[in-house]
């Protein structure tokens, strides 16, 4: 079965209160009891209580990363604010729509898409129930459209609702089983999704995801300042850092936190900061000085819709630029990103790693969609010990040089506590002795020094991953290649074989590599989630691309599917025959 | 006081860039005669900075140090406090680069209170950008071009401003009084949390009238107080150039939480579904 | 005390975003109260703010107005009320935004004494970004999970903060006295240079307890005083919940120094050799 | 007589106090009597008073406006530090050096150039005078030495010193005949600067320049926070701006100094500020919620050596990355890049015009050559009017949107004052009104139309300077323009036609026009003063070159000169040949 046939993608809208994120979260954790897979990503208004919100599930028997281009089940507990978040949700006329008659009329810009509504008297079958919520039924109503288990439904919502007591609970299983029970003769296209295979699973979030990541890389230190969407980074790891003897300190703002992390780094302790684009504009100039200074950080970057405040509970990649090239003199860095949410983990426990290898500041480029999506996955691997960066030896004499000009570029690091080997680390270019100086010779050899410990570094596979094979690829980076990787699948299967390269390590950029990965390709497809075409910019910037190059560059907040990008490919070859 | 040969060990060899007269030479003399007093291993110590004249200060000490970037001294001090709480960290720097830039993380550093010591080379003037008004500069100095008609704004107040933002050790020292000043630092180490000193230190380059500091400076008449009225009330009335203790308290000192320790492995089993 | 009718004109037709209960409300509708007793045009008025619930209240009002960006409101205003000396300028916001990020803005705005108002809705927490501890956050309130055990850290005080950074006018006016309110704006607004209002304004959602503050404020009991000593005497005893005029002085407010007229031609000339 | 046999370099050196600047100054201002140009460095130790500093002058009968590849003459006062400096002054066996016989040896790095020594008693001729220094001494034999007017040299003493009083001018004056008088055999290659023509000229810096500029493009407020090297803009604005009624405020920092200048900017008043490297890092978030409210002001970036703190006293064009590409989001605005010192002014004046006219912030990229370099110039036509602002009608409806989508993408600004158009600048993605949304297509909306803006706008001819013509080409940018015309003129009389093309419009970038521009051009060479090569990767990422391209790039601080430029491109040649 192919995977676009063999997913449920379902929408559980409702305005504040009505409960439609508790349903979805729950439906996640059922599906997974289920042995299945699945993805939700949540859409909310700009109010903080109430205010509409939006549950968007995808379901699978298999792993799936990305939402599809259209959604089976809108299940709608009242119409407000619809416009807000009709985009959000397209159907088309194999969709089922479940609302409430009263509920009042269909929105217009729903009712267009042609589906078929499904009128179900949800609001007095929930009043029915002594302390009963709509979002119950709704519950029951889908679990039994999808054929999952009533059993792990009780458990998901006994399990979330057992703080509110033993009533909560029980209204909430009756409302379930109203819904469960509820006789229609609607159907799915699709209505049972097979499962191969029953294995261990976990339910995570990107932004969970890279703290954990962080915390098997070795981060002990992190300060930062809360943004959105990049707070639950902290969240996660507030409290489980100082469960190992680690420290989170909110700080006054970026620029305490970026600083801060300096710091902590400096006194040998491995350190990240996370945050989002305004913050990672505050945030410049002190990675500028970590990379001059030659300390190892980590900045998770979860990007939003930009710039400026812009949309900052939506994702886009529009931050690449800044993560690139965003510090003030010849600052090379390392830019990494994530591919998936179960990737978050690994890519960010890698970048802790580089950034403490190679002593300079590692990006790590997630957004909202990979930060704040919830994830059925596979429990990954465990990974192996953390790496740690070259310590200097104590001396007795002074010898000690802190910016040593070495083969690799990398200079033995002094610690505080190390004897003999005092220093002063620098923003300022200095001899290797860390002696500020302004002679031209001392800051080329610096300047080397820097771009060459990363530039020789033989990065290995990781740099970026590469599926399928051909003449005709889709090249693209972090939470876009999901869409890619099905577009392609969807393509293979008619006919079309693709080609996909996702990048994983964005700076520095790895020209031989890259060569080797687009011979033989004549046609490229450059996706992303930006308006300027940021990436493909990128790409021209440092890479030699095929003649055939197009580009699918389209700013969020809507998700890029896999269905247009099928499209855009489909028009590229079709354009180049 | 202090062994001067001790002293002199915790300078490095790297010759300062002050000119002649600059008060910046008593403040690393004094700090230097307060490690050694102290007795501090230089590996244990390190003296972090942002960006001023003064702000060179810890490539001129054989301890660890970082001079960092303008205004953000106390941010990478207290990253390495936070992570290394078994140092001495010191942070100094100018008045430009404590109260202007880095204004805010003064403020949050003395409620914060985590044990270091921030030591403010106070010329009332940016020295290393040639000559611009400070936030301590007088309203009425007209030297700099970018004020030719003076700032028209009342001067920052550090030792008031420390207080009301709850620092727990507040003092005040004259380069011209080296003494006094490696005392004041002796005891702002010693204290355990957030030691501020307002160390006056004349720029006779740019503020060639401060060397009329020596004459106006005098000692504090009162006793230190630890009721922060009674400081408030001192401070309101004092002109700016008296030296000593003025205020200490027994603020808790921040530290981190003693919790019940767990595995990473805990922590992923957490996700299982 | 003043026209509904005409304060209701101060308003725009965008919705608020704030949650019901929420204080923020009764900031606003004091504003436009008090922009409606003074009889302001709306084209001579600019609010602006920087980011956070309470830094919504701009495009709630019919006025001109910049929702900035985070910690900032202060500068924008400052930069607004420098170029157009003839508007009224009112900065509003947060206490995060106010005084986390934005502190240094705060301390020297007080200084600089600029003929603006600074109104900070103080509900002691981050309320756009879902609840973290801000400055105003006493030290034990552990609801956040970035602070989990409390922030250990002694809460910032507002009007301590304005009074030593030379501050002309400090408030502290309460959300559940609307009345009150209004007239400490009208007479920040009156007042010739920079005055702020630390406006109690609590968050029913994530500091349901704030609830209470209607039991716990009082009125100020004393006079509002023009004398440091007295205002940091009586600030340093005070609980933080007393509203009322807590001090007001006659700093000269900052302005444009007049000097003799030159054309640009007569600058190019001086370049001539 | 082709530039580098009619010029004179000249350096004169001297360790604290000794009055090399002083000399170089005066050295300027007569040759500007004398009917020559010239063009004056400054080079510095890191102290603030006292330690080395030296004084590189290039004096021609034609317009120069870059340091030539070697001096003809070094004098030096003492050689103290002499390491420090002998990198940024070369010299080879047709140079001479004047030096005291008292001042110790002459340092090998010094010797090793086969320069010819004369040592001179500069010393016991200045003591032998009361009052005397040995500075003017210095200033009588460079004056003999090349031939120019006692008098004028007279003129240029006291001008300078009447403030210090009748006797140190007479002193000086006599010790300048000490040395004017002085008998030597002494010969530069080329003696005497043939001046064709006196006309007026004008003795200014790249910063004064570009003052100036502000001011005529209609400046009025000014917020800005002092830095090396762009203070000198901020000394020479303040007292004028008010006495033309704008202010200057010197702010708390960075971020409120950018802020400020929205303020001012939201409220009518055309604003600007001016900082480097560290102080663009932190304004970055500013400068993005400028492009998202839509704006207009203007940053002056004199950029120093970097990364981070760097090498604050010494030039470089590395932060080309950040101008473009440092904000968060995709936030497209305008950067340009003066050419020369006199440019400084047209340049800053177009980007004043630019930001009001496109209501969007324009980055100004002078670096610390163009800024703190004094060059002779001849004297600029006037400007025009300033243009000004699309500024809102006041109305008693409520029509007034701020973001109106337009034709060009502008849309009339109301300011405050102006009856019935109160609306709220937001840096929140919002709708035509002004009221934030986060919708797709009021994202798209905005996002295209603050694209639009500039990529419709005609910048007409002033987006590039082009010279010459040929199949083979020199591109750069800003400061290092002056070295590559004069490379190209060598080149020409070598038999070699170059073309150069010099980008002024960095952003956003002229594709049309840089494809008619590089029509028939074979080989290209890149020439840039940065590690990383920034601006051959901005070429790559926005323009289509020429198969074969070389890139010169060389960091600083030393400058990159016609010579090199000469050098690489004969390589670039010799190997396609
Ligand atoms: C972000 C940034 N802005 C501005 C500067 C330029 N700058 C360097 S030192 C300094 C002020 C120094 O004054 P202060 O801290 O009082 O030190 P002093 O030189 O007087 O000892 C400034 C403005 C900088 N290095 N970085
Ligand atoms: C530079 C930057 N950092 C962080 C944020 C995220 N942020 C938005 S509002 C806010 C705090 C709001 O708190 P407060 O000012 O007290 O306003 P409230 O919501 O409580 O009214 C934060 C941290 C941001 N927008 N920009
Ligand atoms: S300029 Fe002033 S502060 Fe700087 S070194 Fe000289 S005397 Fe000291
Ligand atoms: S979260 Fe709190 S501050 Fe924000 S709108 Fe709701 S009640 Fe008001
Ligand atoms: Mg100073
Ligand atoms: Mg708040």
């Amino acid at each position: 079965m192919s995977v676009q046939n063999c997913t449920h993608s379902i929408a559980i809208t409702g305005s504040g209160g009505s409960g439609a994120i508790t349903v979805g979260n729950m439906l996640l954790q059922q599906a997974a009891k289920n042995g299945l897979y699945g993805i939700m990503r949540r859409s909310v208004g700009p109010q903080i209580r109430g205010g509409e919100s939006a549950a968007l599930l995808r379901l699978s028997a298999q792993p799936v990363a990305c939402p599809d281009d259209r959604f089976d089940l809108l299940v709608a507990f009242d119409w407000n604010n619809a416009d807000r978040f009709a985009l959000e949700i397209p159907l088309d006329s194999k969709s089922l729509i479940i609302t409430d008659p009263g509920s009042g009329s269909i929105p217009d810009v729903i009712r267009q898409s042609g589906a078929t509504v499904i009128e179900i008297p949800l609001h007095s079958m929930a009043s029915e129930i002594s302390g009963g919520r709509i979002n119950m039924v709704g519950l029951g109503l889908i679990t039994s459209l999808l054929n999952l288990s009533a059993e792990t439904a009780v458990d998901a919502i006994t399990s979330t609702l057992v703080k509110k007591g033993k009533e909560a609970v029980e209204a909430s299983v009756n409302c379930f089983f109203a819904g469960f029970n509820y006789q229609t003769d609607l159907k799915l296209s699709c209505p049972t999704l097979v499962v191969q295979q029953k294995t261990a699973r976990w339910n995570i979030s990107g932004n969970e995801a890279a703290a954990l990541g962080a915390l098997q890389g070795g981060v002990r230190f992190v300060a930062a300042y809360p943004i959105t969407p990049a707070s639950e980074v902290l969240e996660w790891l507030s409290p489980r850092l100082e469960k190992i003897g680690g420290t989170l300190l909110q700080a006054e703002d970026e620029l305490a936190s970026i600083n801060m992390v300096v710091g902590a780094s400096f006194g040998g302790v491995t350190s990240l900061t996370a945050t989002s684009g305004p913050g990672l504009s505050l945030m410049s100039e002190g990675i500028g000085l970590a990379v001059a200074s030659e300390i190892p950080l980590v900045v998770i970057n979860v990007t939003r819709g930009g710039p400026s405040t812009g949309i900052p509970t939506k994702s886009e990649q529009s931050d690449l630029n800044i993560a690139i090239y965003g510090m003030h003199g010849d600052a090379p860095h390392l830019v990494v990103a994530p591919q998936s949410i179960s990737d978050c983990v690994d890519t960010t426990r890698w970048a802790v790693q580089l950034a403490e290898t190679l002593q300079t500041p590692a990006i790590v480029l997630s957004d909202q969609f990979l930060g704040q999506s919830r994830s059925i996955t596979s429990v990954p691997e465990s990974p192996g010990l953390p790496k740690t960066r070259v310590i200097a030896k104590a001396v007795t004499d002074s010898s000690y040089q802190r910016y040593a000009i070495t083969d690799s570029g990398v200079s033995p690091m002094a610690i505080p506590g190390i004897a003999g080997c005092g220093y002063t680390a620098d923003g300022l270019e200095h001899k290797a002795s860390g002696q500020p100086s302004s002679i031209a010779t001392d800051h080329h050899d610096q300047l080397d020094k820097r771009q060459h410990k990363l530039s020789s570094f033989d990065f290995g596979e990781n740099w970026a991953d590469s599926h399928g094979a051909g003449s005709v690829a889709i090249i693209t980076w972090g939470s876009t290649t999901a869409a890619a990787l099905e577009a392609a699948q969807r393509l293979q299967q008619m006919g079309q074989p693709v080609k996909v390269i996702s990048i994983r390590l964005l700076a520095p950029a790895q020209v031989i590599k890259m060569e080797n990965e687009l011979a033989g390709i004549t046609q490229l497809l450059v996706v992303e989630q930006s308006h300027s075409q940021q990436f493909y910019h990128y790409l021209r910037a440092h890479y030699t691309l095929p003649v055939n190059v197009s580009v699918y560059a389209k700013p969020g907040p809507l998700p890029i599917t896999p269905g247009v990008i099928c499209n855009a490919l489909q028009q590229m070859v079709g354009e180049a025959s | 006081m202090t062994d001067l040969k001790k002293a002199k060990a915790y300078k490095s060899e790297v010759k300062p860039i002050w000119c002649p007269g600059c008060g910046d030479f008593s403040v690393l003399s004094a700090l230097t005669k307060a490690f050694a007093f102290l007795e501090l291993a230089q590996q244990d110590l390190a003296v972090i900075s942002g960006i001023g004249c003064s702000s060179r200060i810890p490539a001129y000490l054989s301890s660890y140090g970082f001079h960092g970037i303008h205004g953000r001294a106390l941010a990478i001090a207290a990253g390495l406090k936070l992570a290394r709480p078994e140092l001495t960290v010191v942070a100094a720097g100018g008045d430009g680069d404590g109260f202007s830039i880095g204004g805010n993380h003064f403020l949050h550093a003395c409620r914060r209170n985590l044990d270091m010591t921030y030591i403010v080379m106070d010329n009332e003037v940016y020295g290393m950008t040639k000559g611009q008004a400070s936030p301590t500069t007088h309203p009425d100095w007209t030297a700099s071009k970018l004020t030719p008609h003076g700032t028209g704004v009342r001067p920052f107040q550090p030792a008031a401003i420390a207080l009301a933002s709850g620092a727990s050790f507040i003092a005040r020292a004259f380069s011209g009084d080296p003494n006094g000043m490696t005392k004041l630092i002796i005891d702002a180490i010693k204290h355990p949390g957030f030691s501020f000193i307002h160390a006056l230190s004349p720029c006779p380059t740019f503020r060639p009238e401060q060397k009329q500091w020596k004459n106006q400076v005098q000692k504090y008449e009162h006793e230190p107080t630890d009721d922060p009225v009674i400081a408030a009330t001192r401070l309101y009335s004092d002109d700016g150039m008296s030296t000593g203790l003025i205020f200490q308290s027994k603020y808790p000192a921040w530290h981190r939480t003693d919790v019940e320790q767990a595995s990473i492995t805990q922590f992923e089993e957490e996700f299982l579904v």
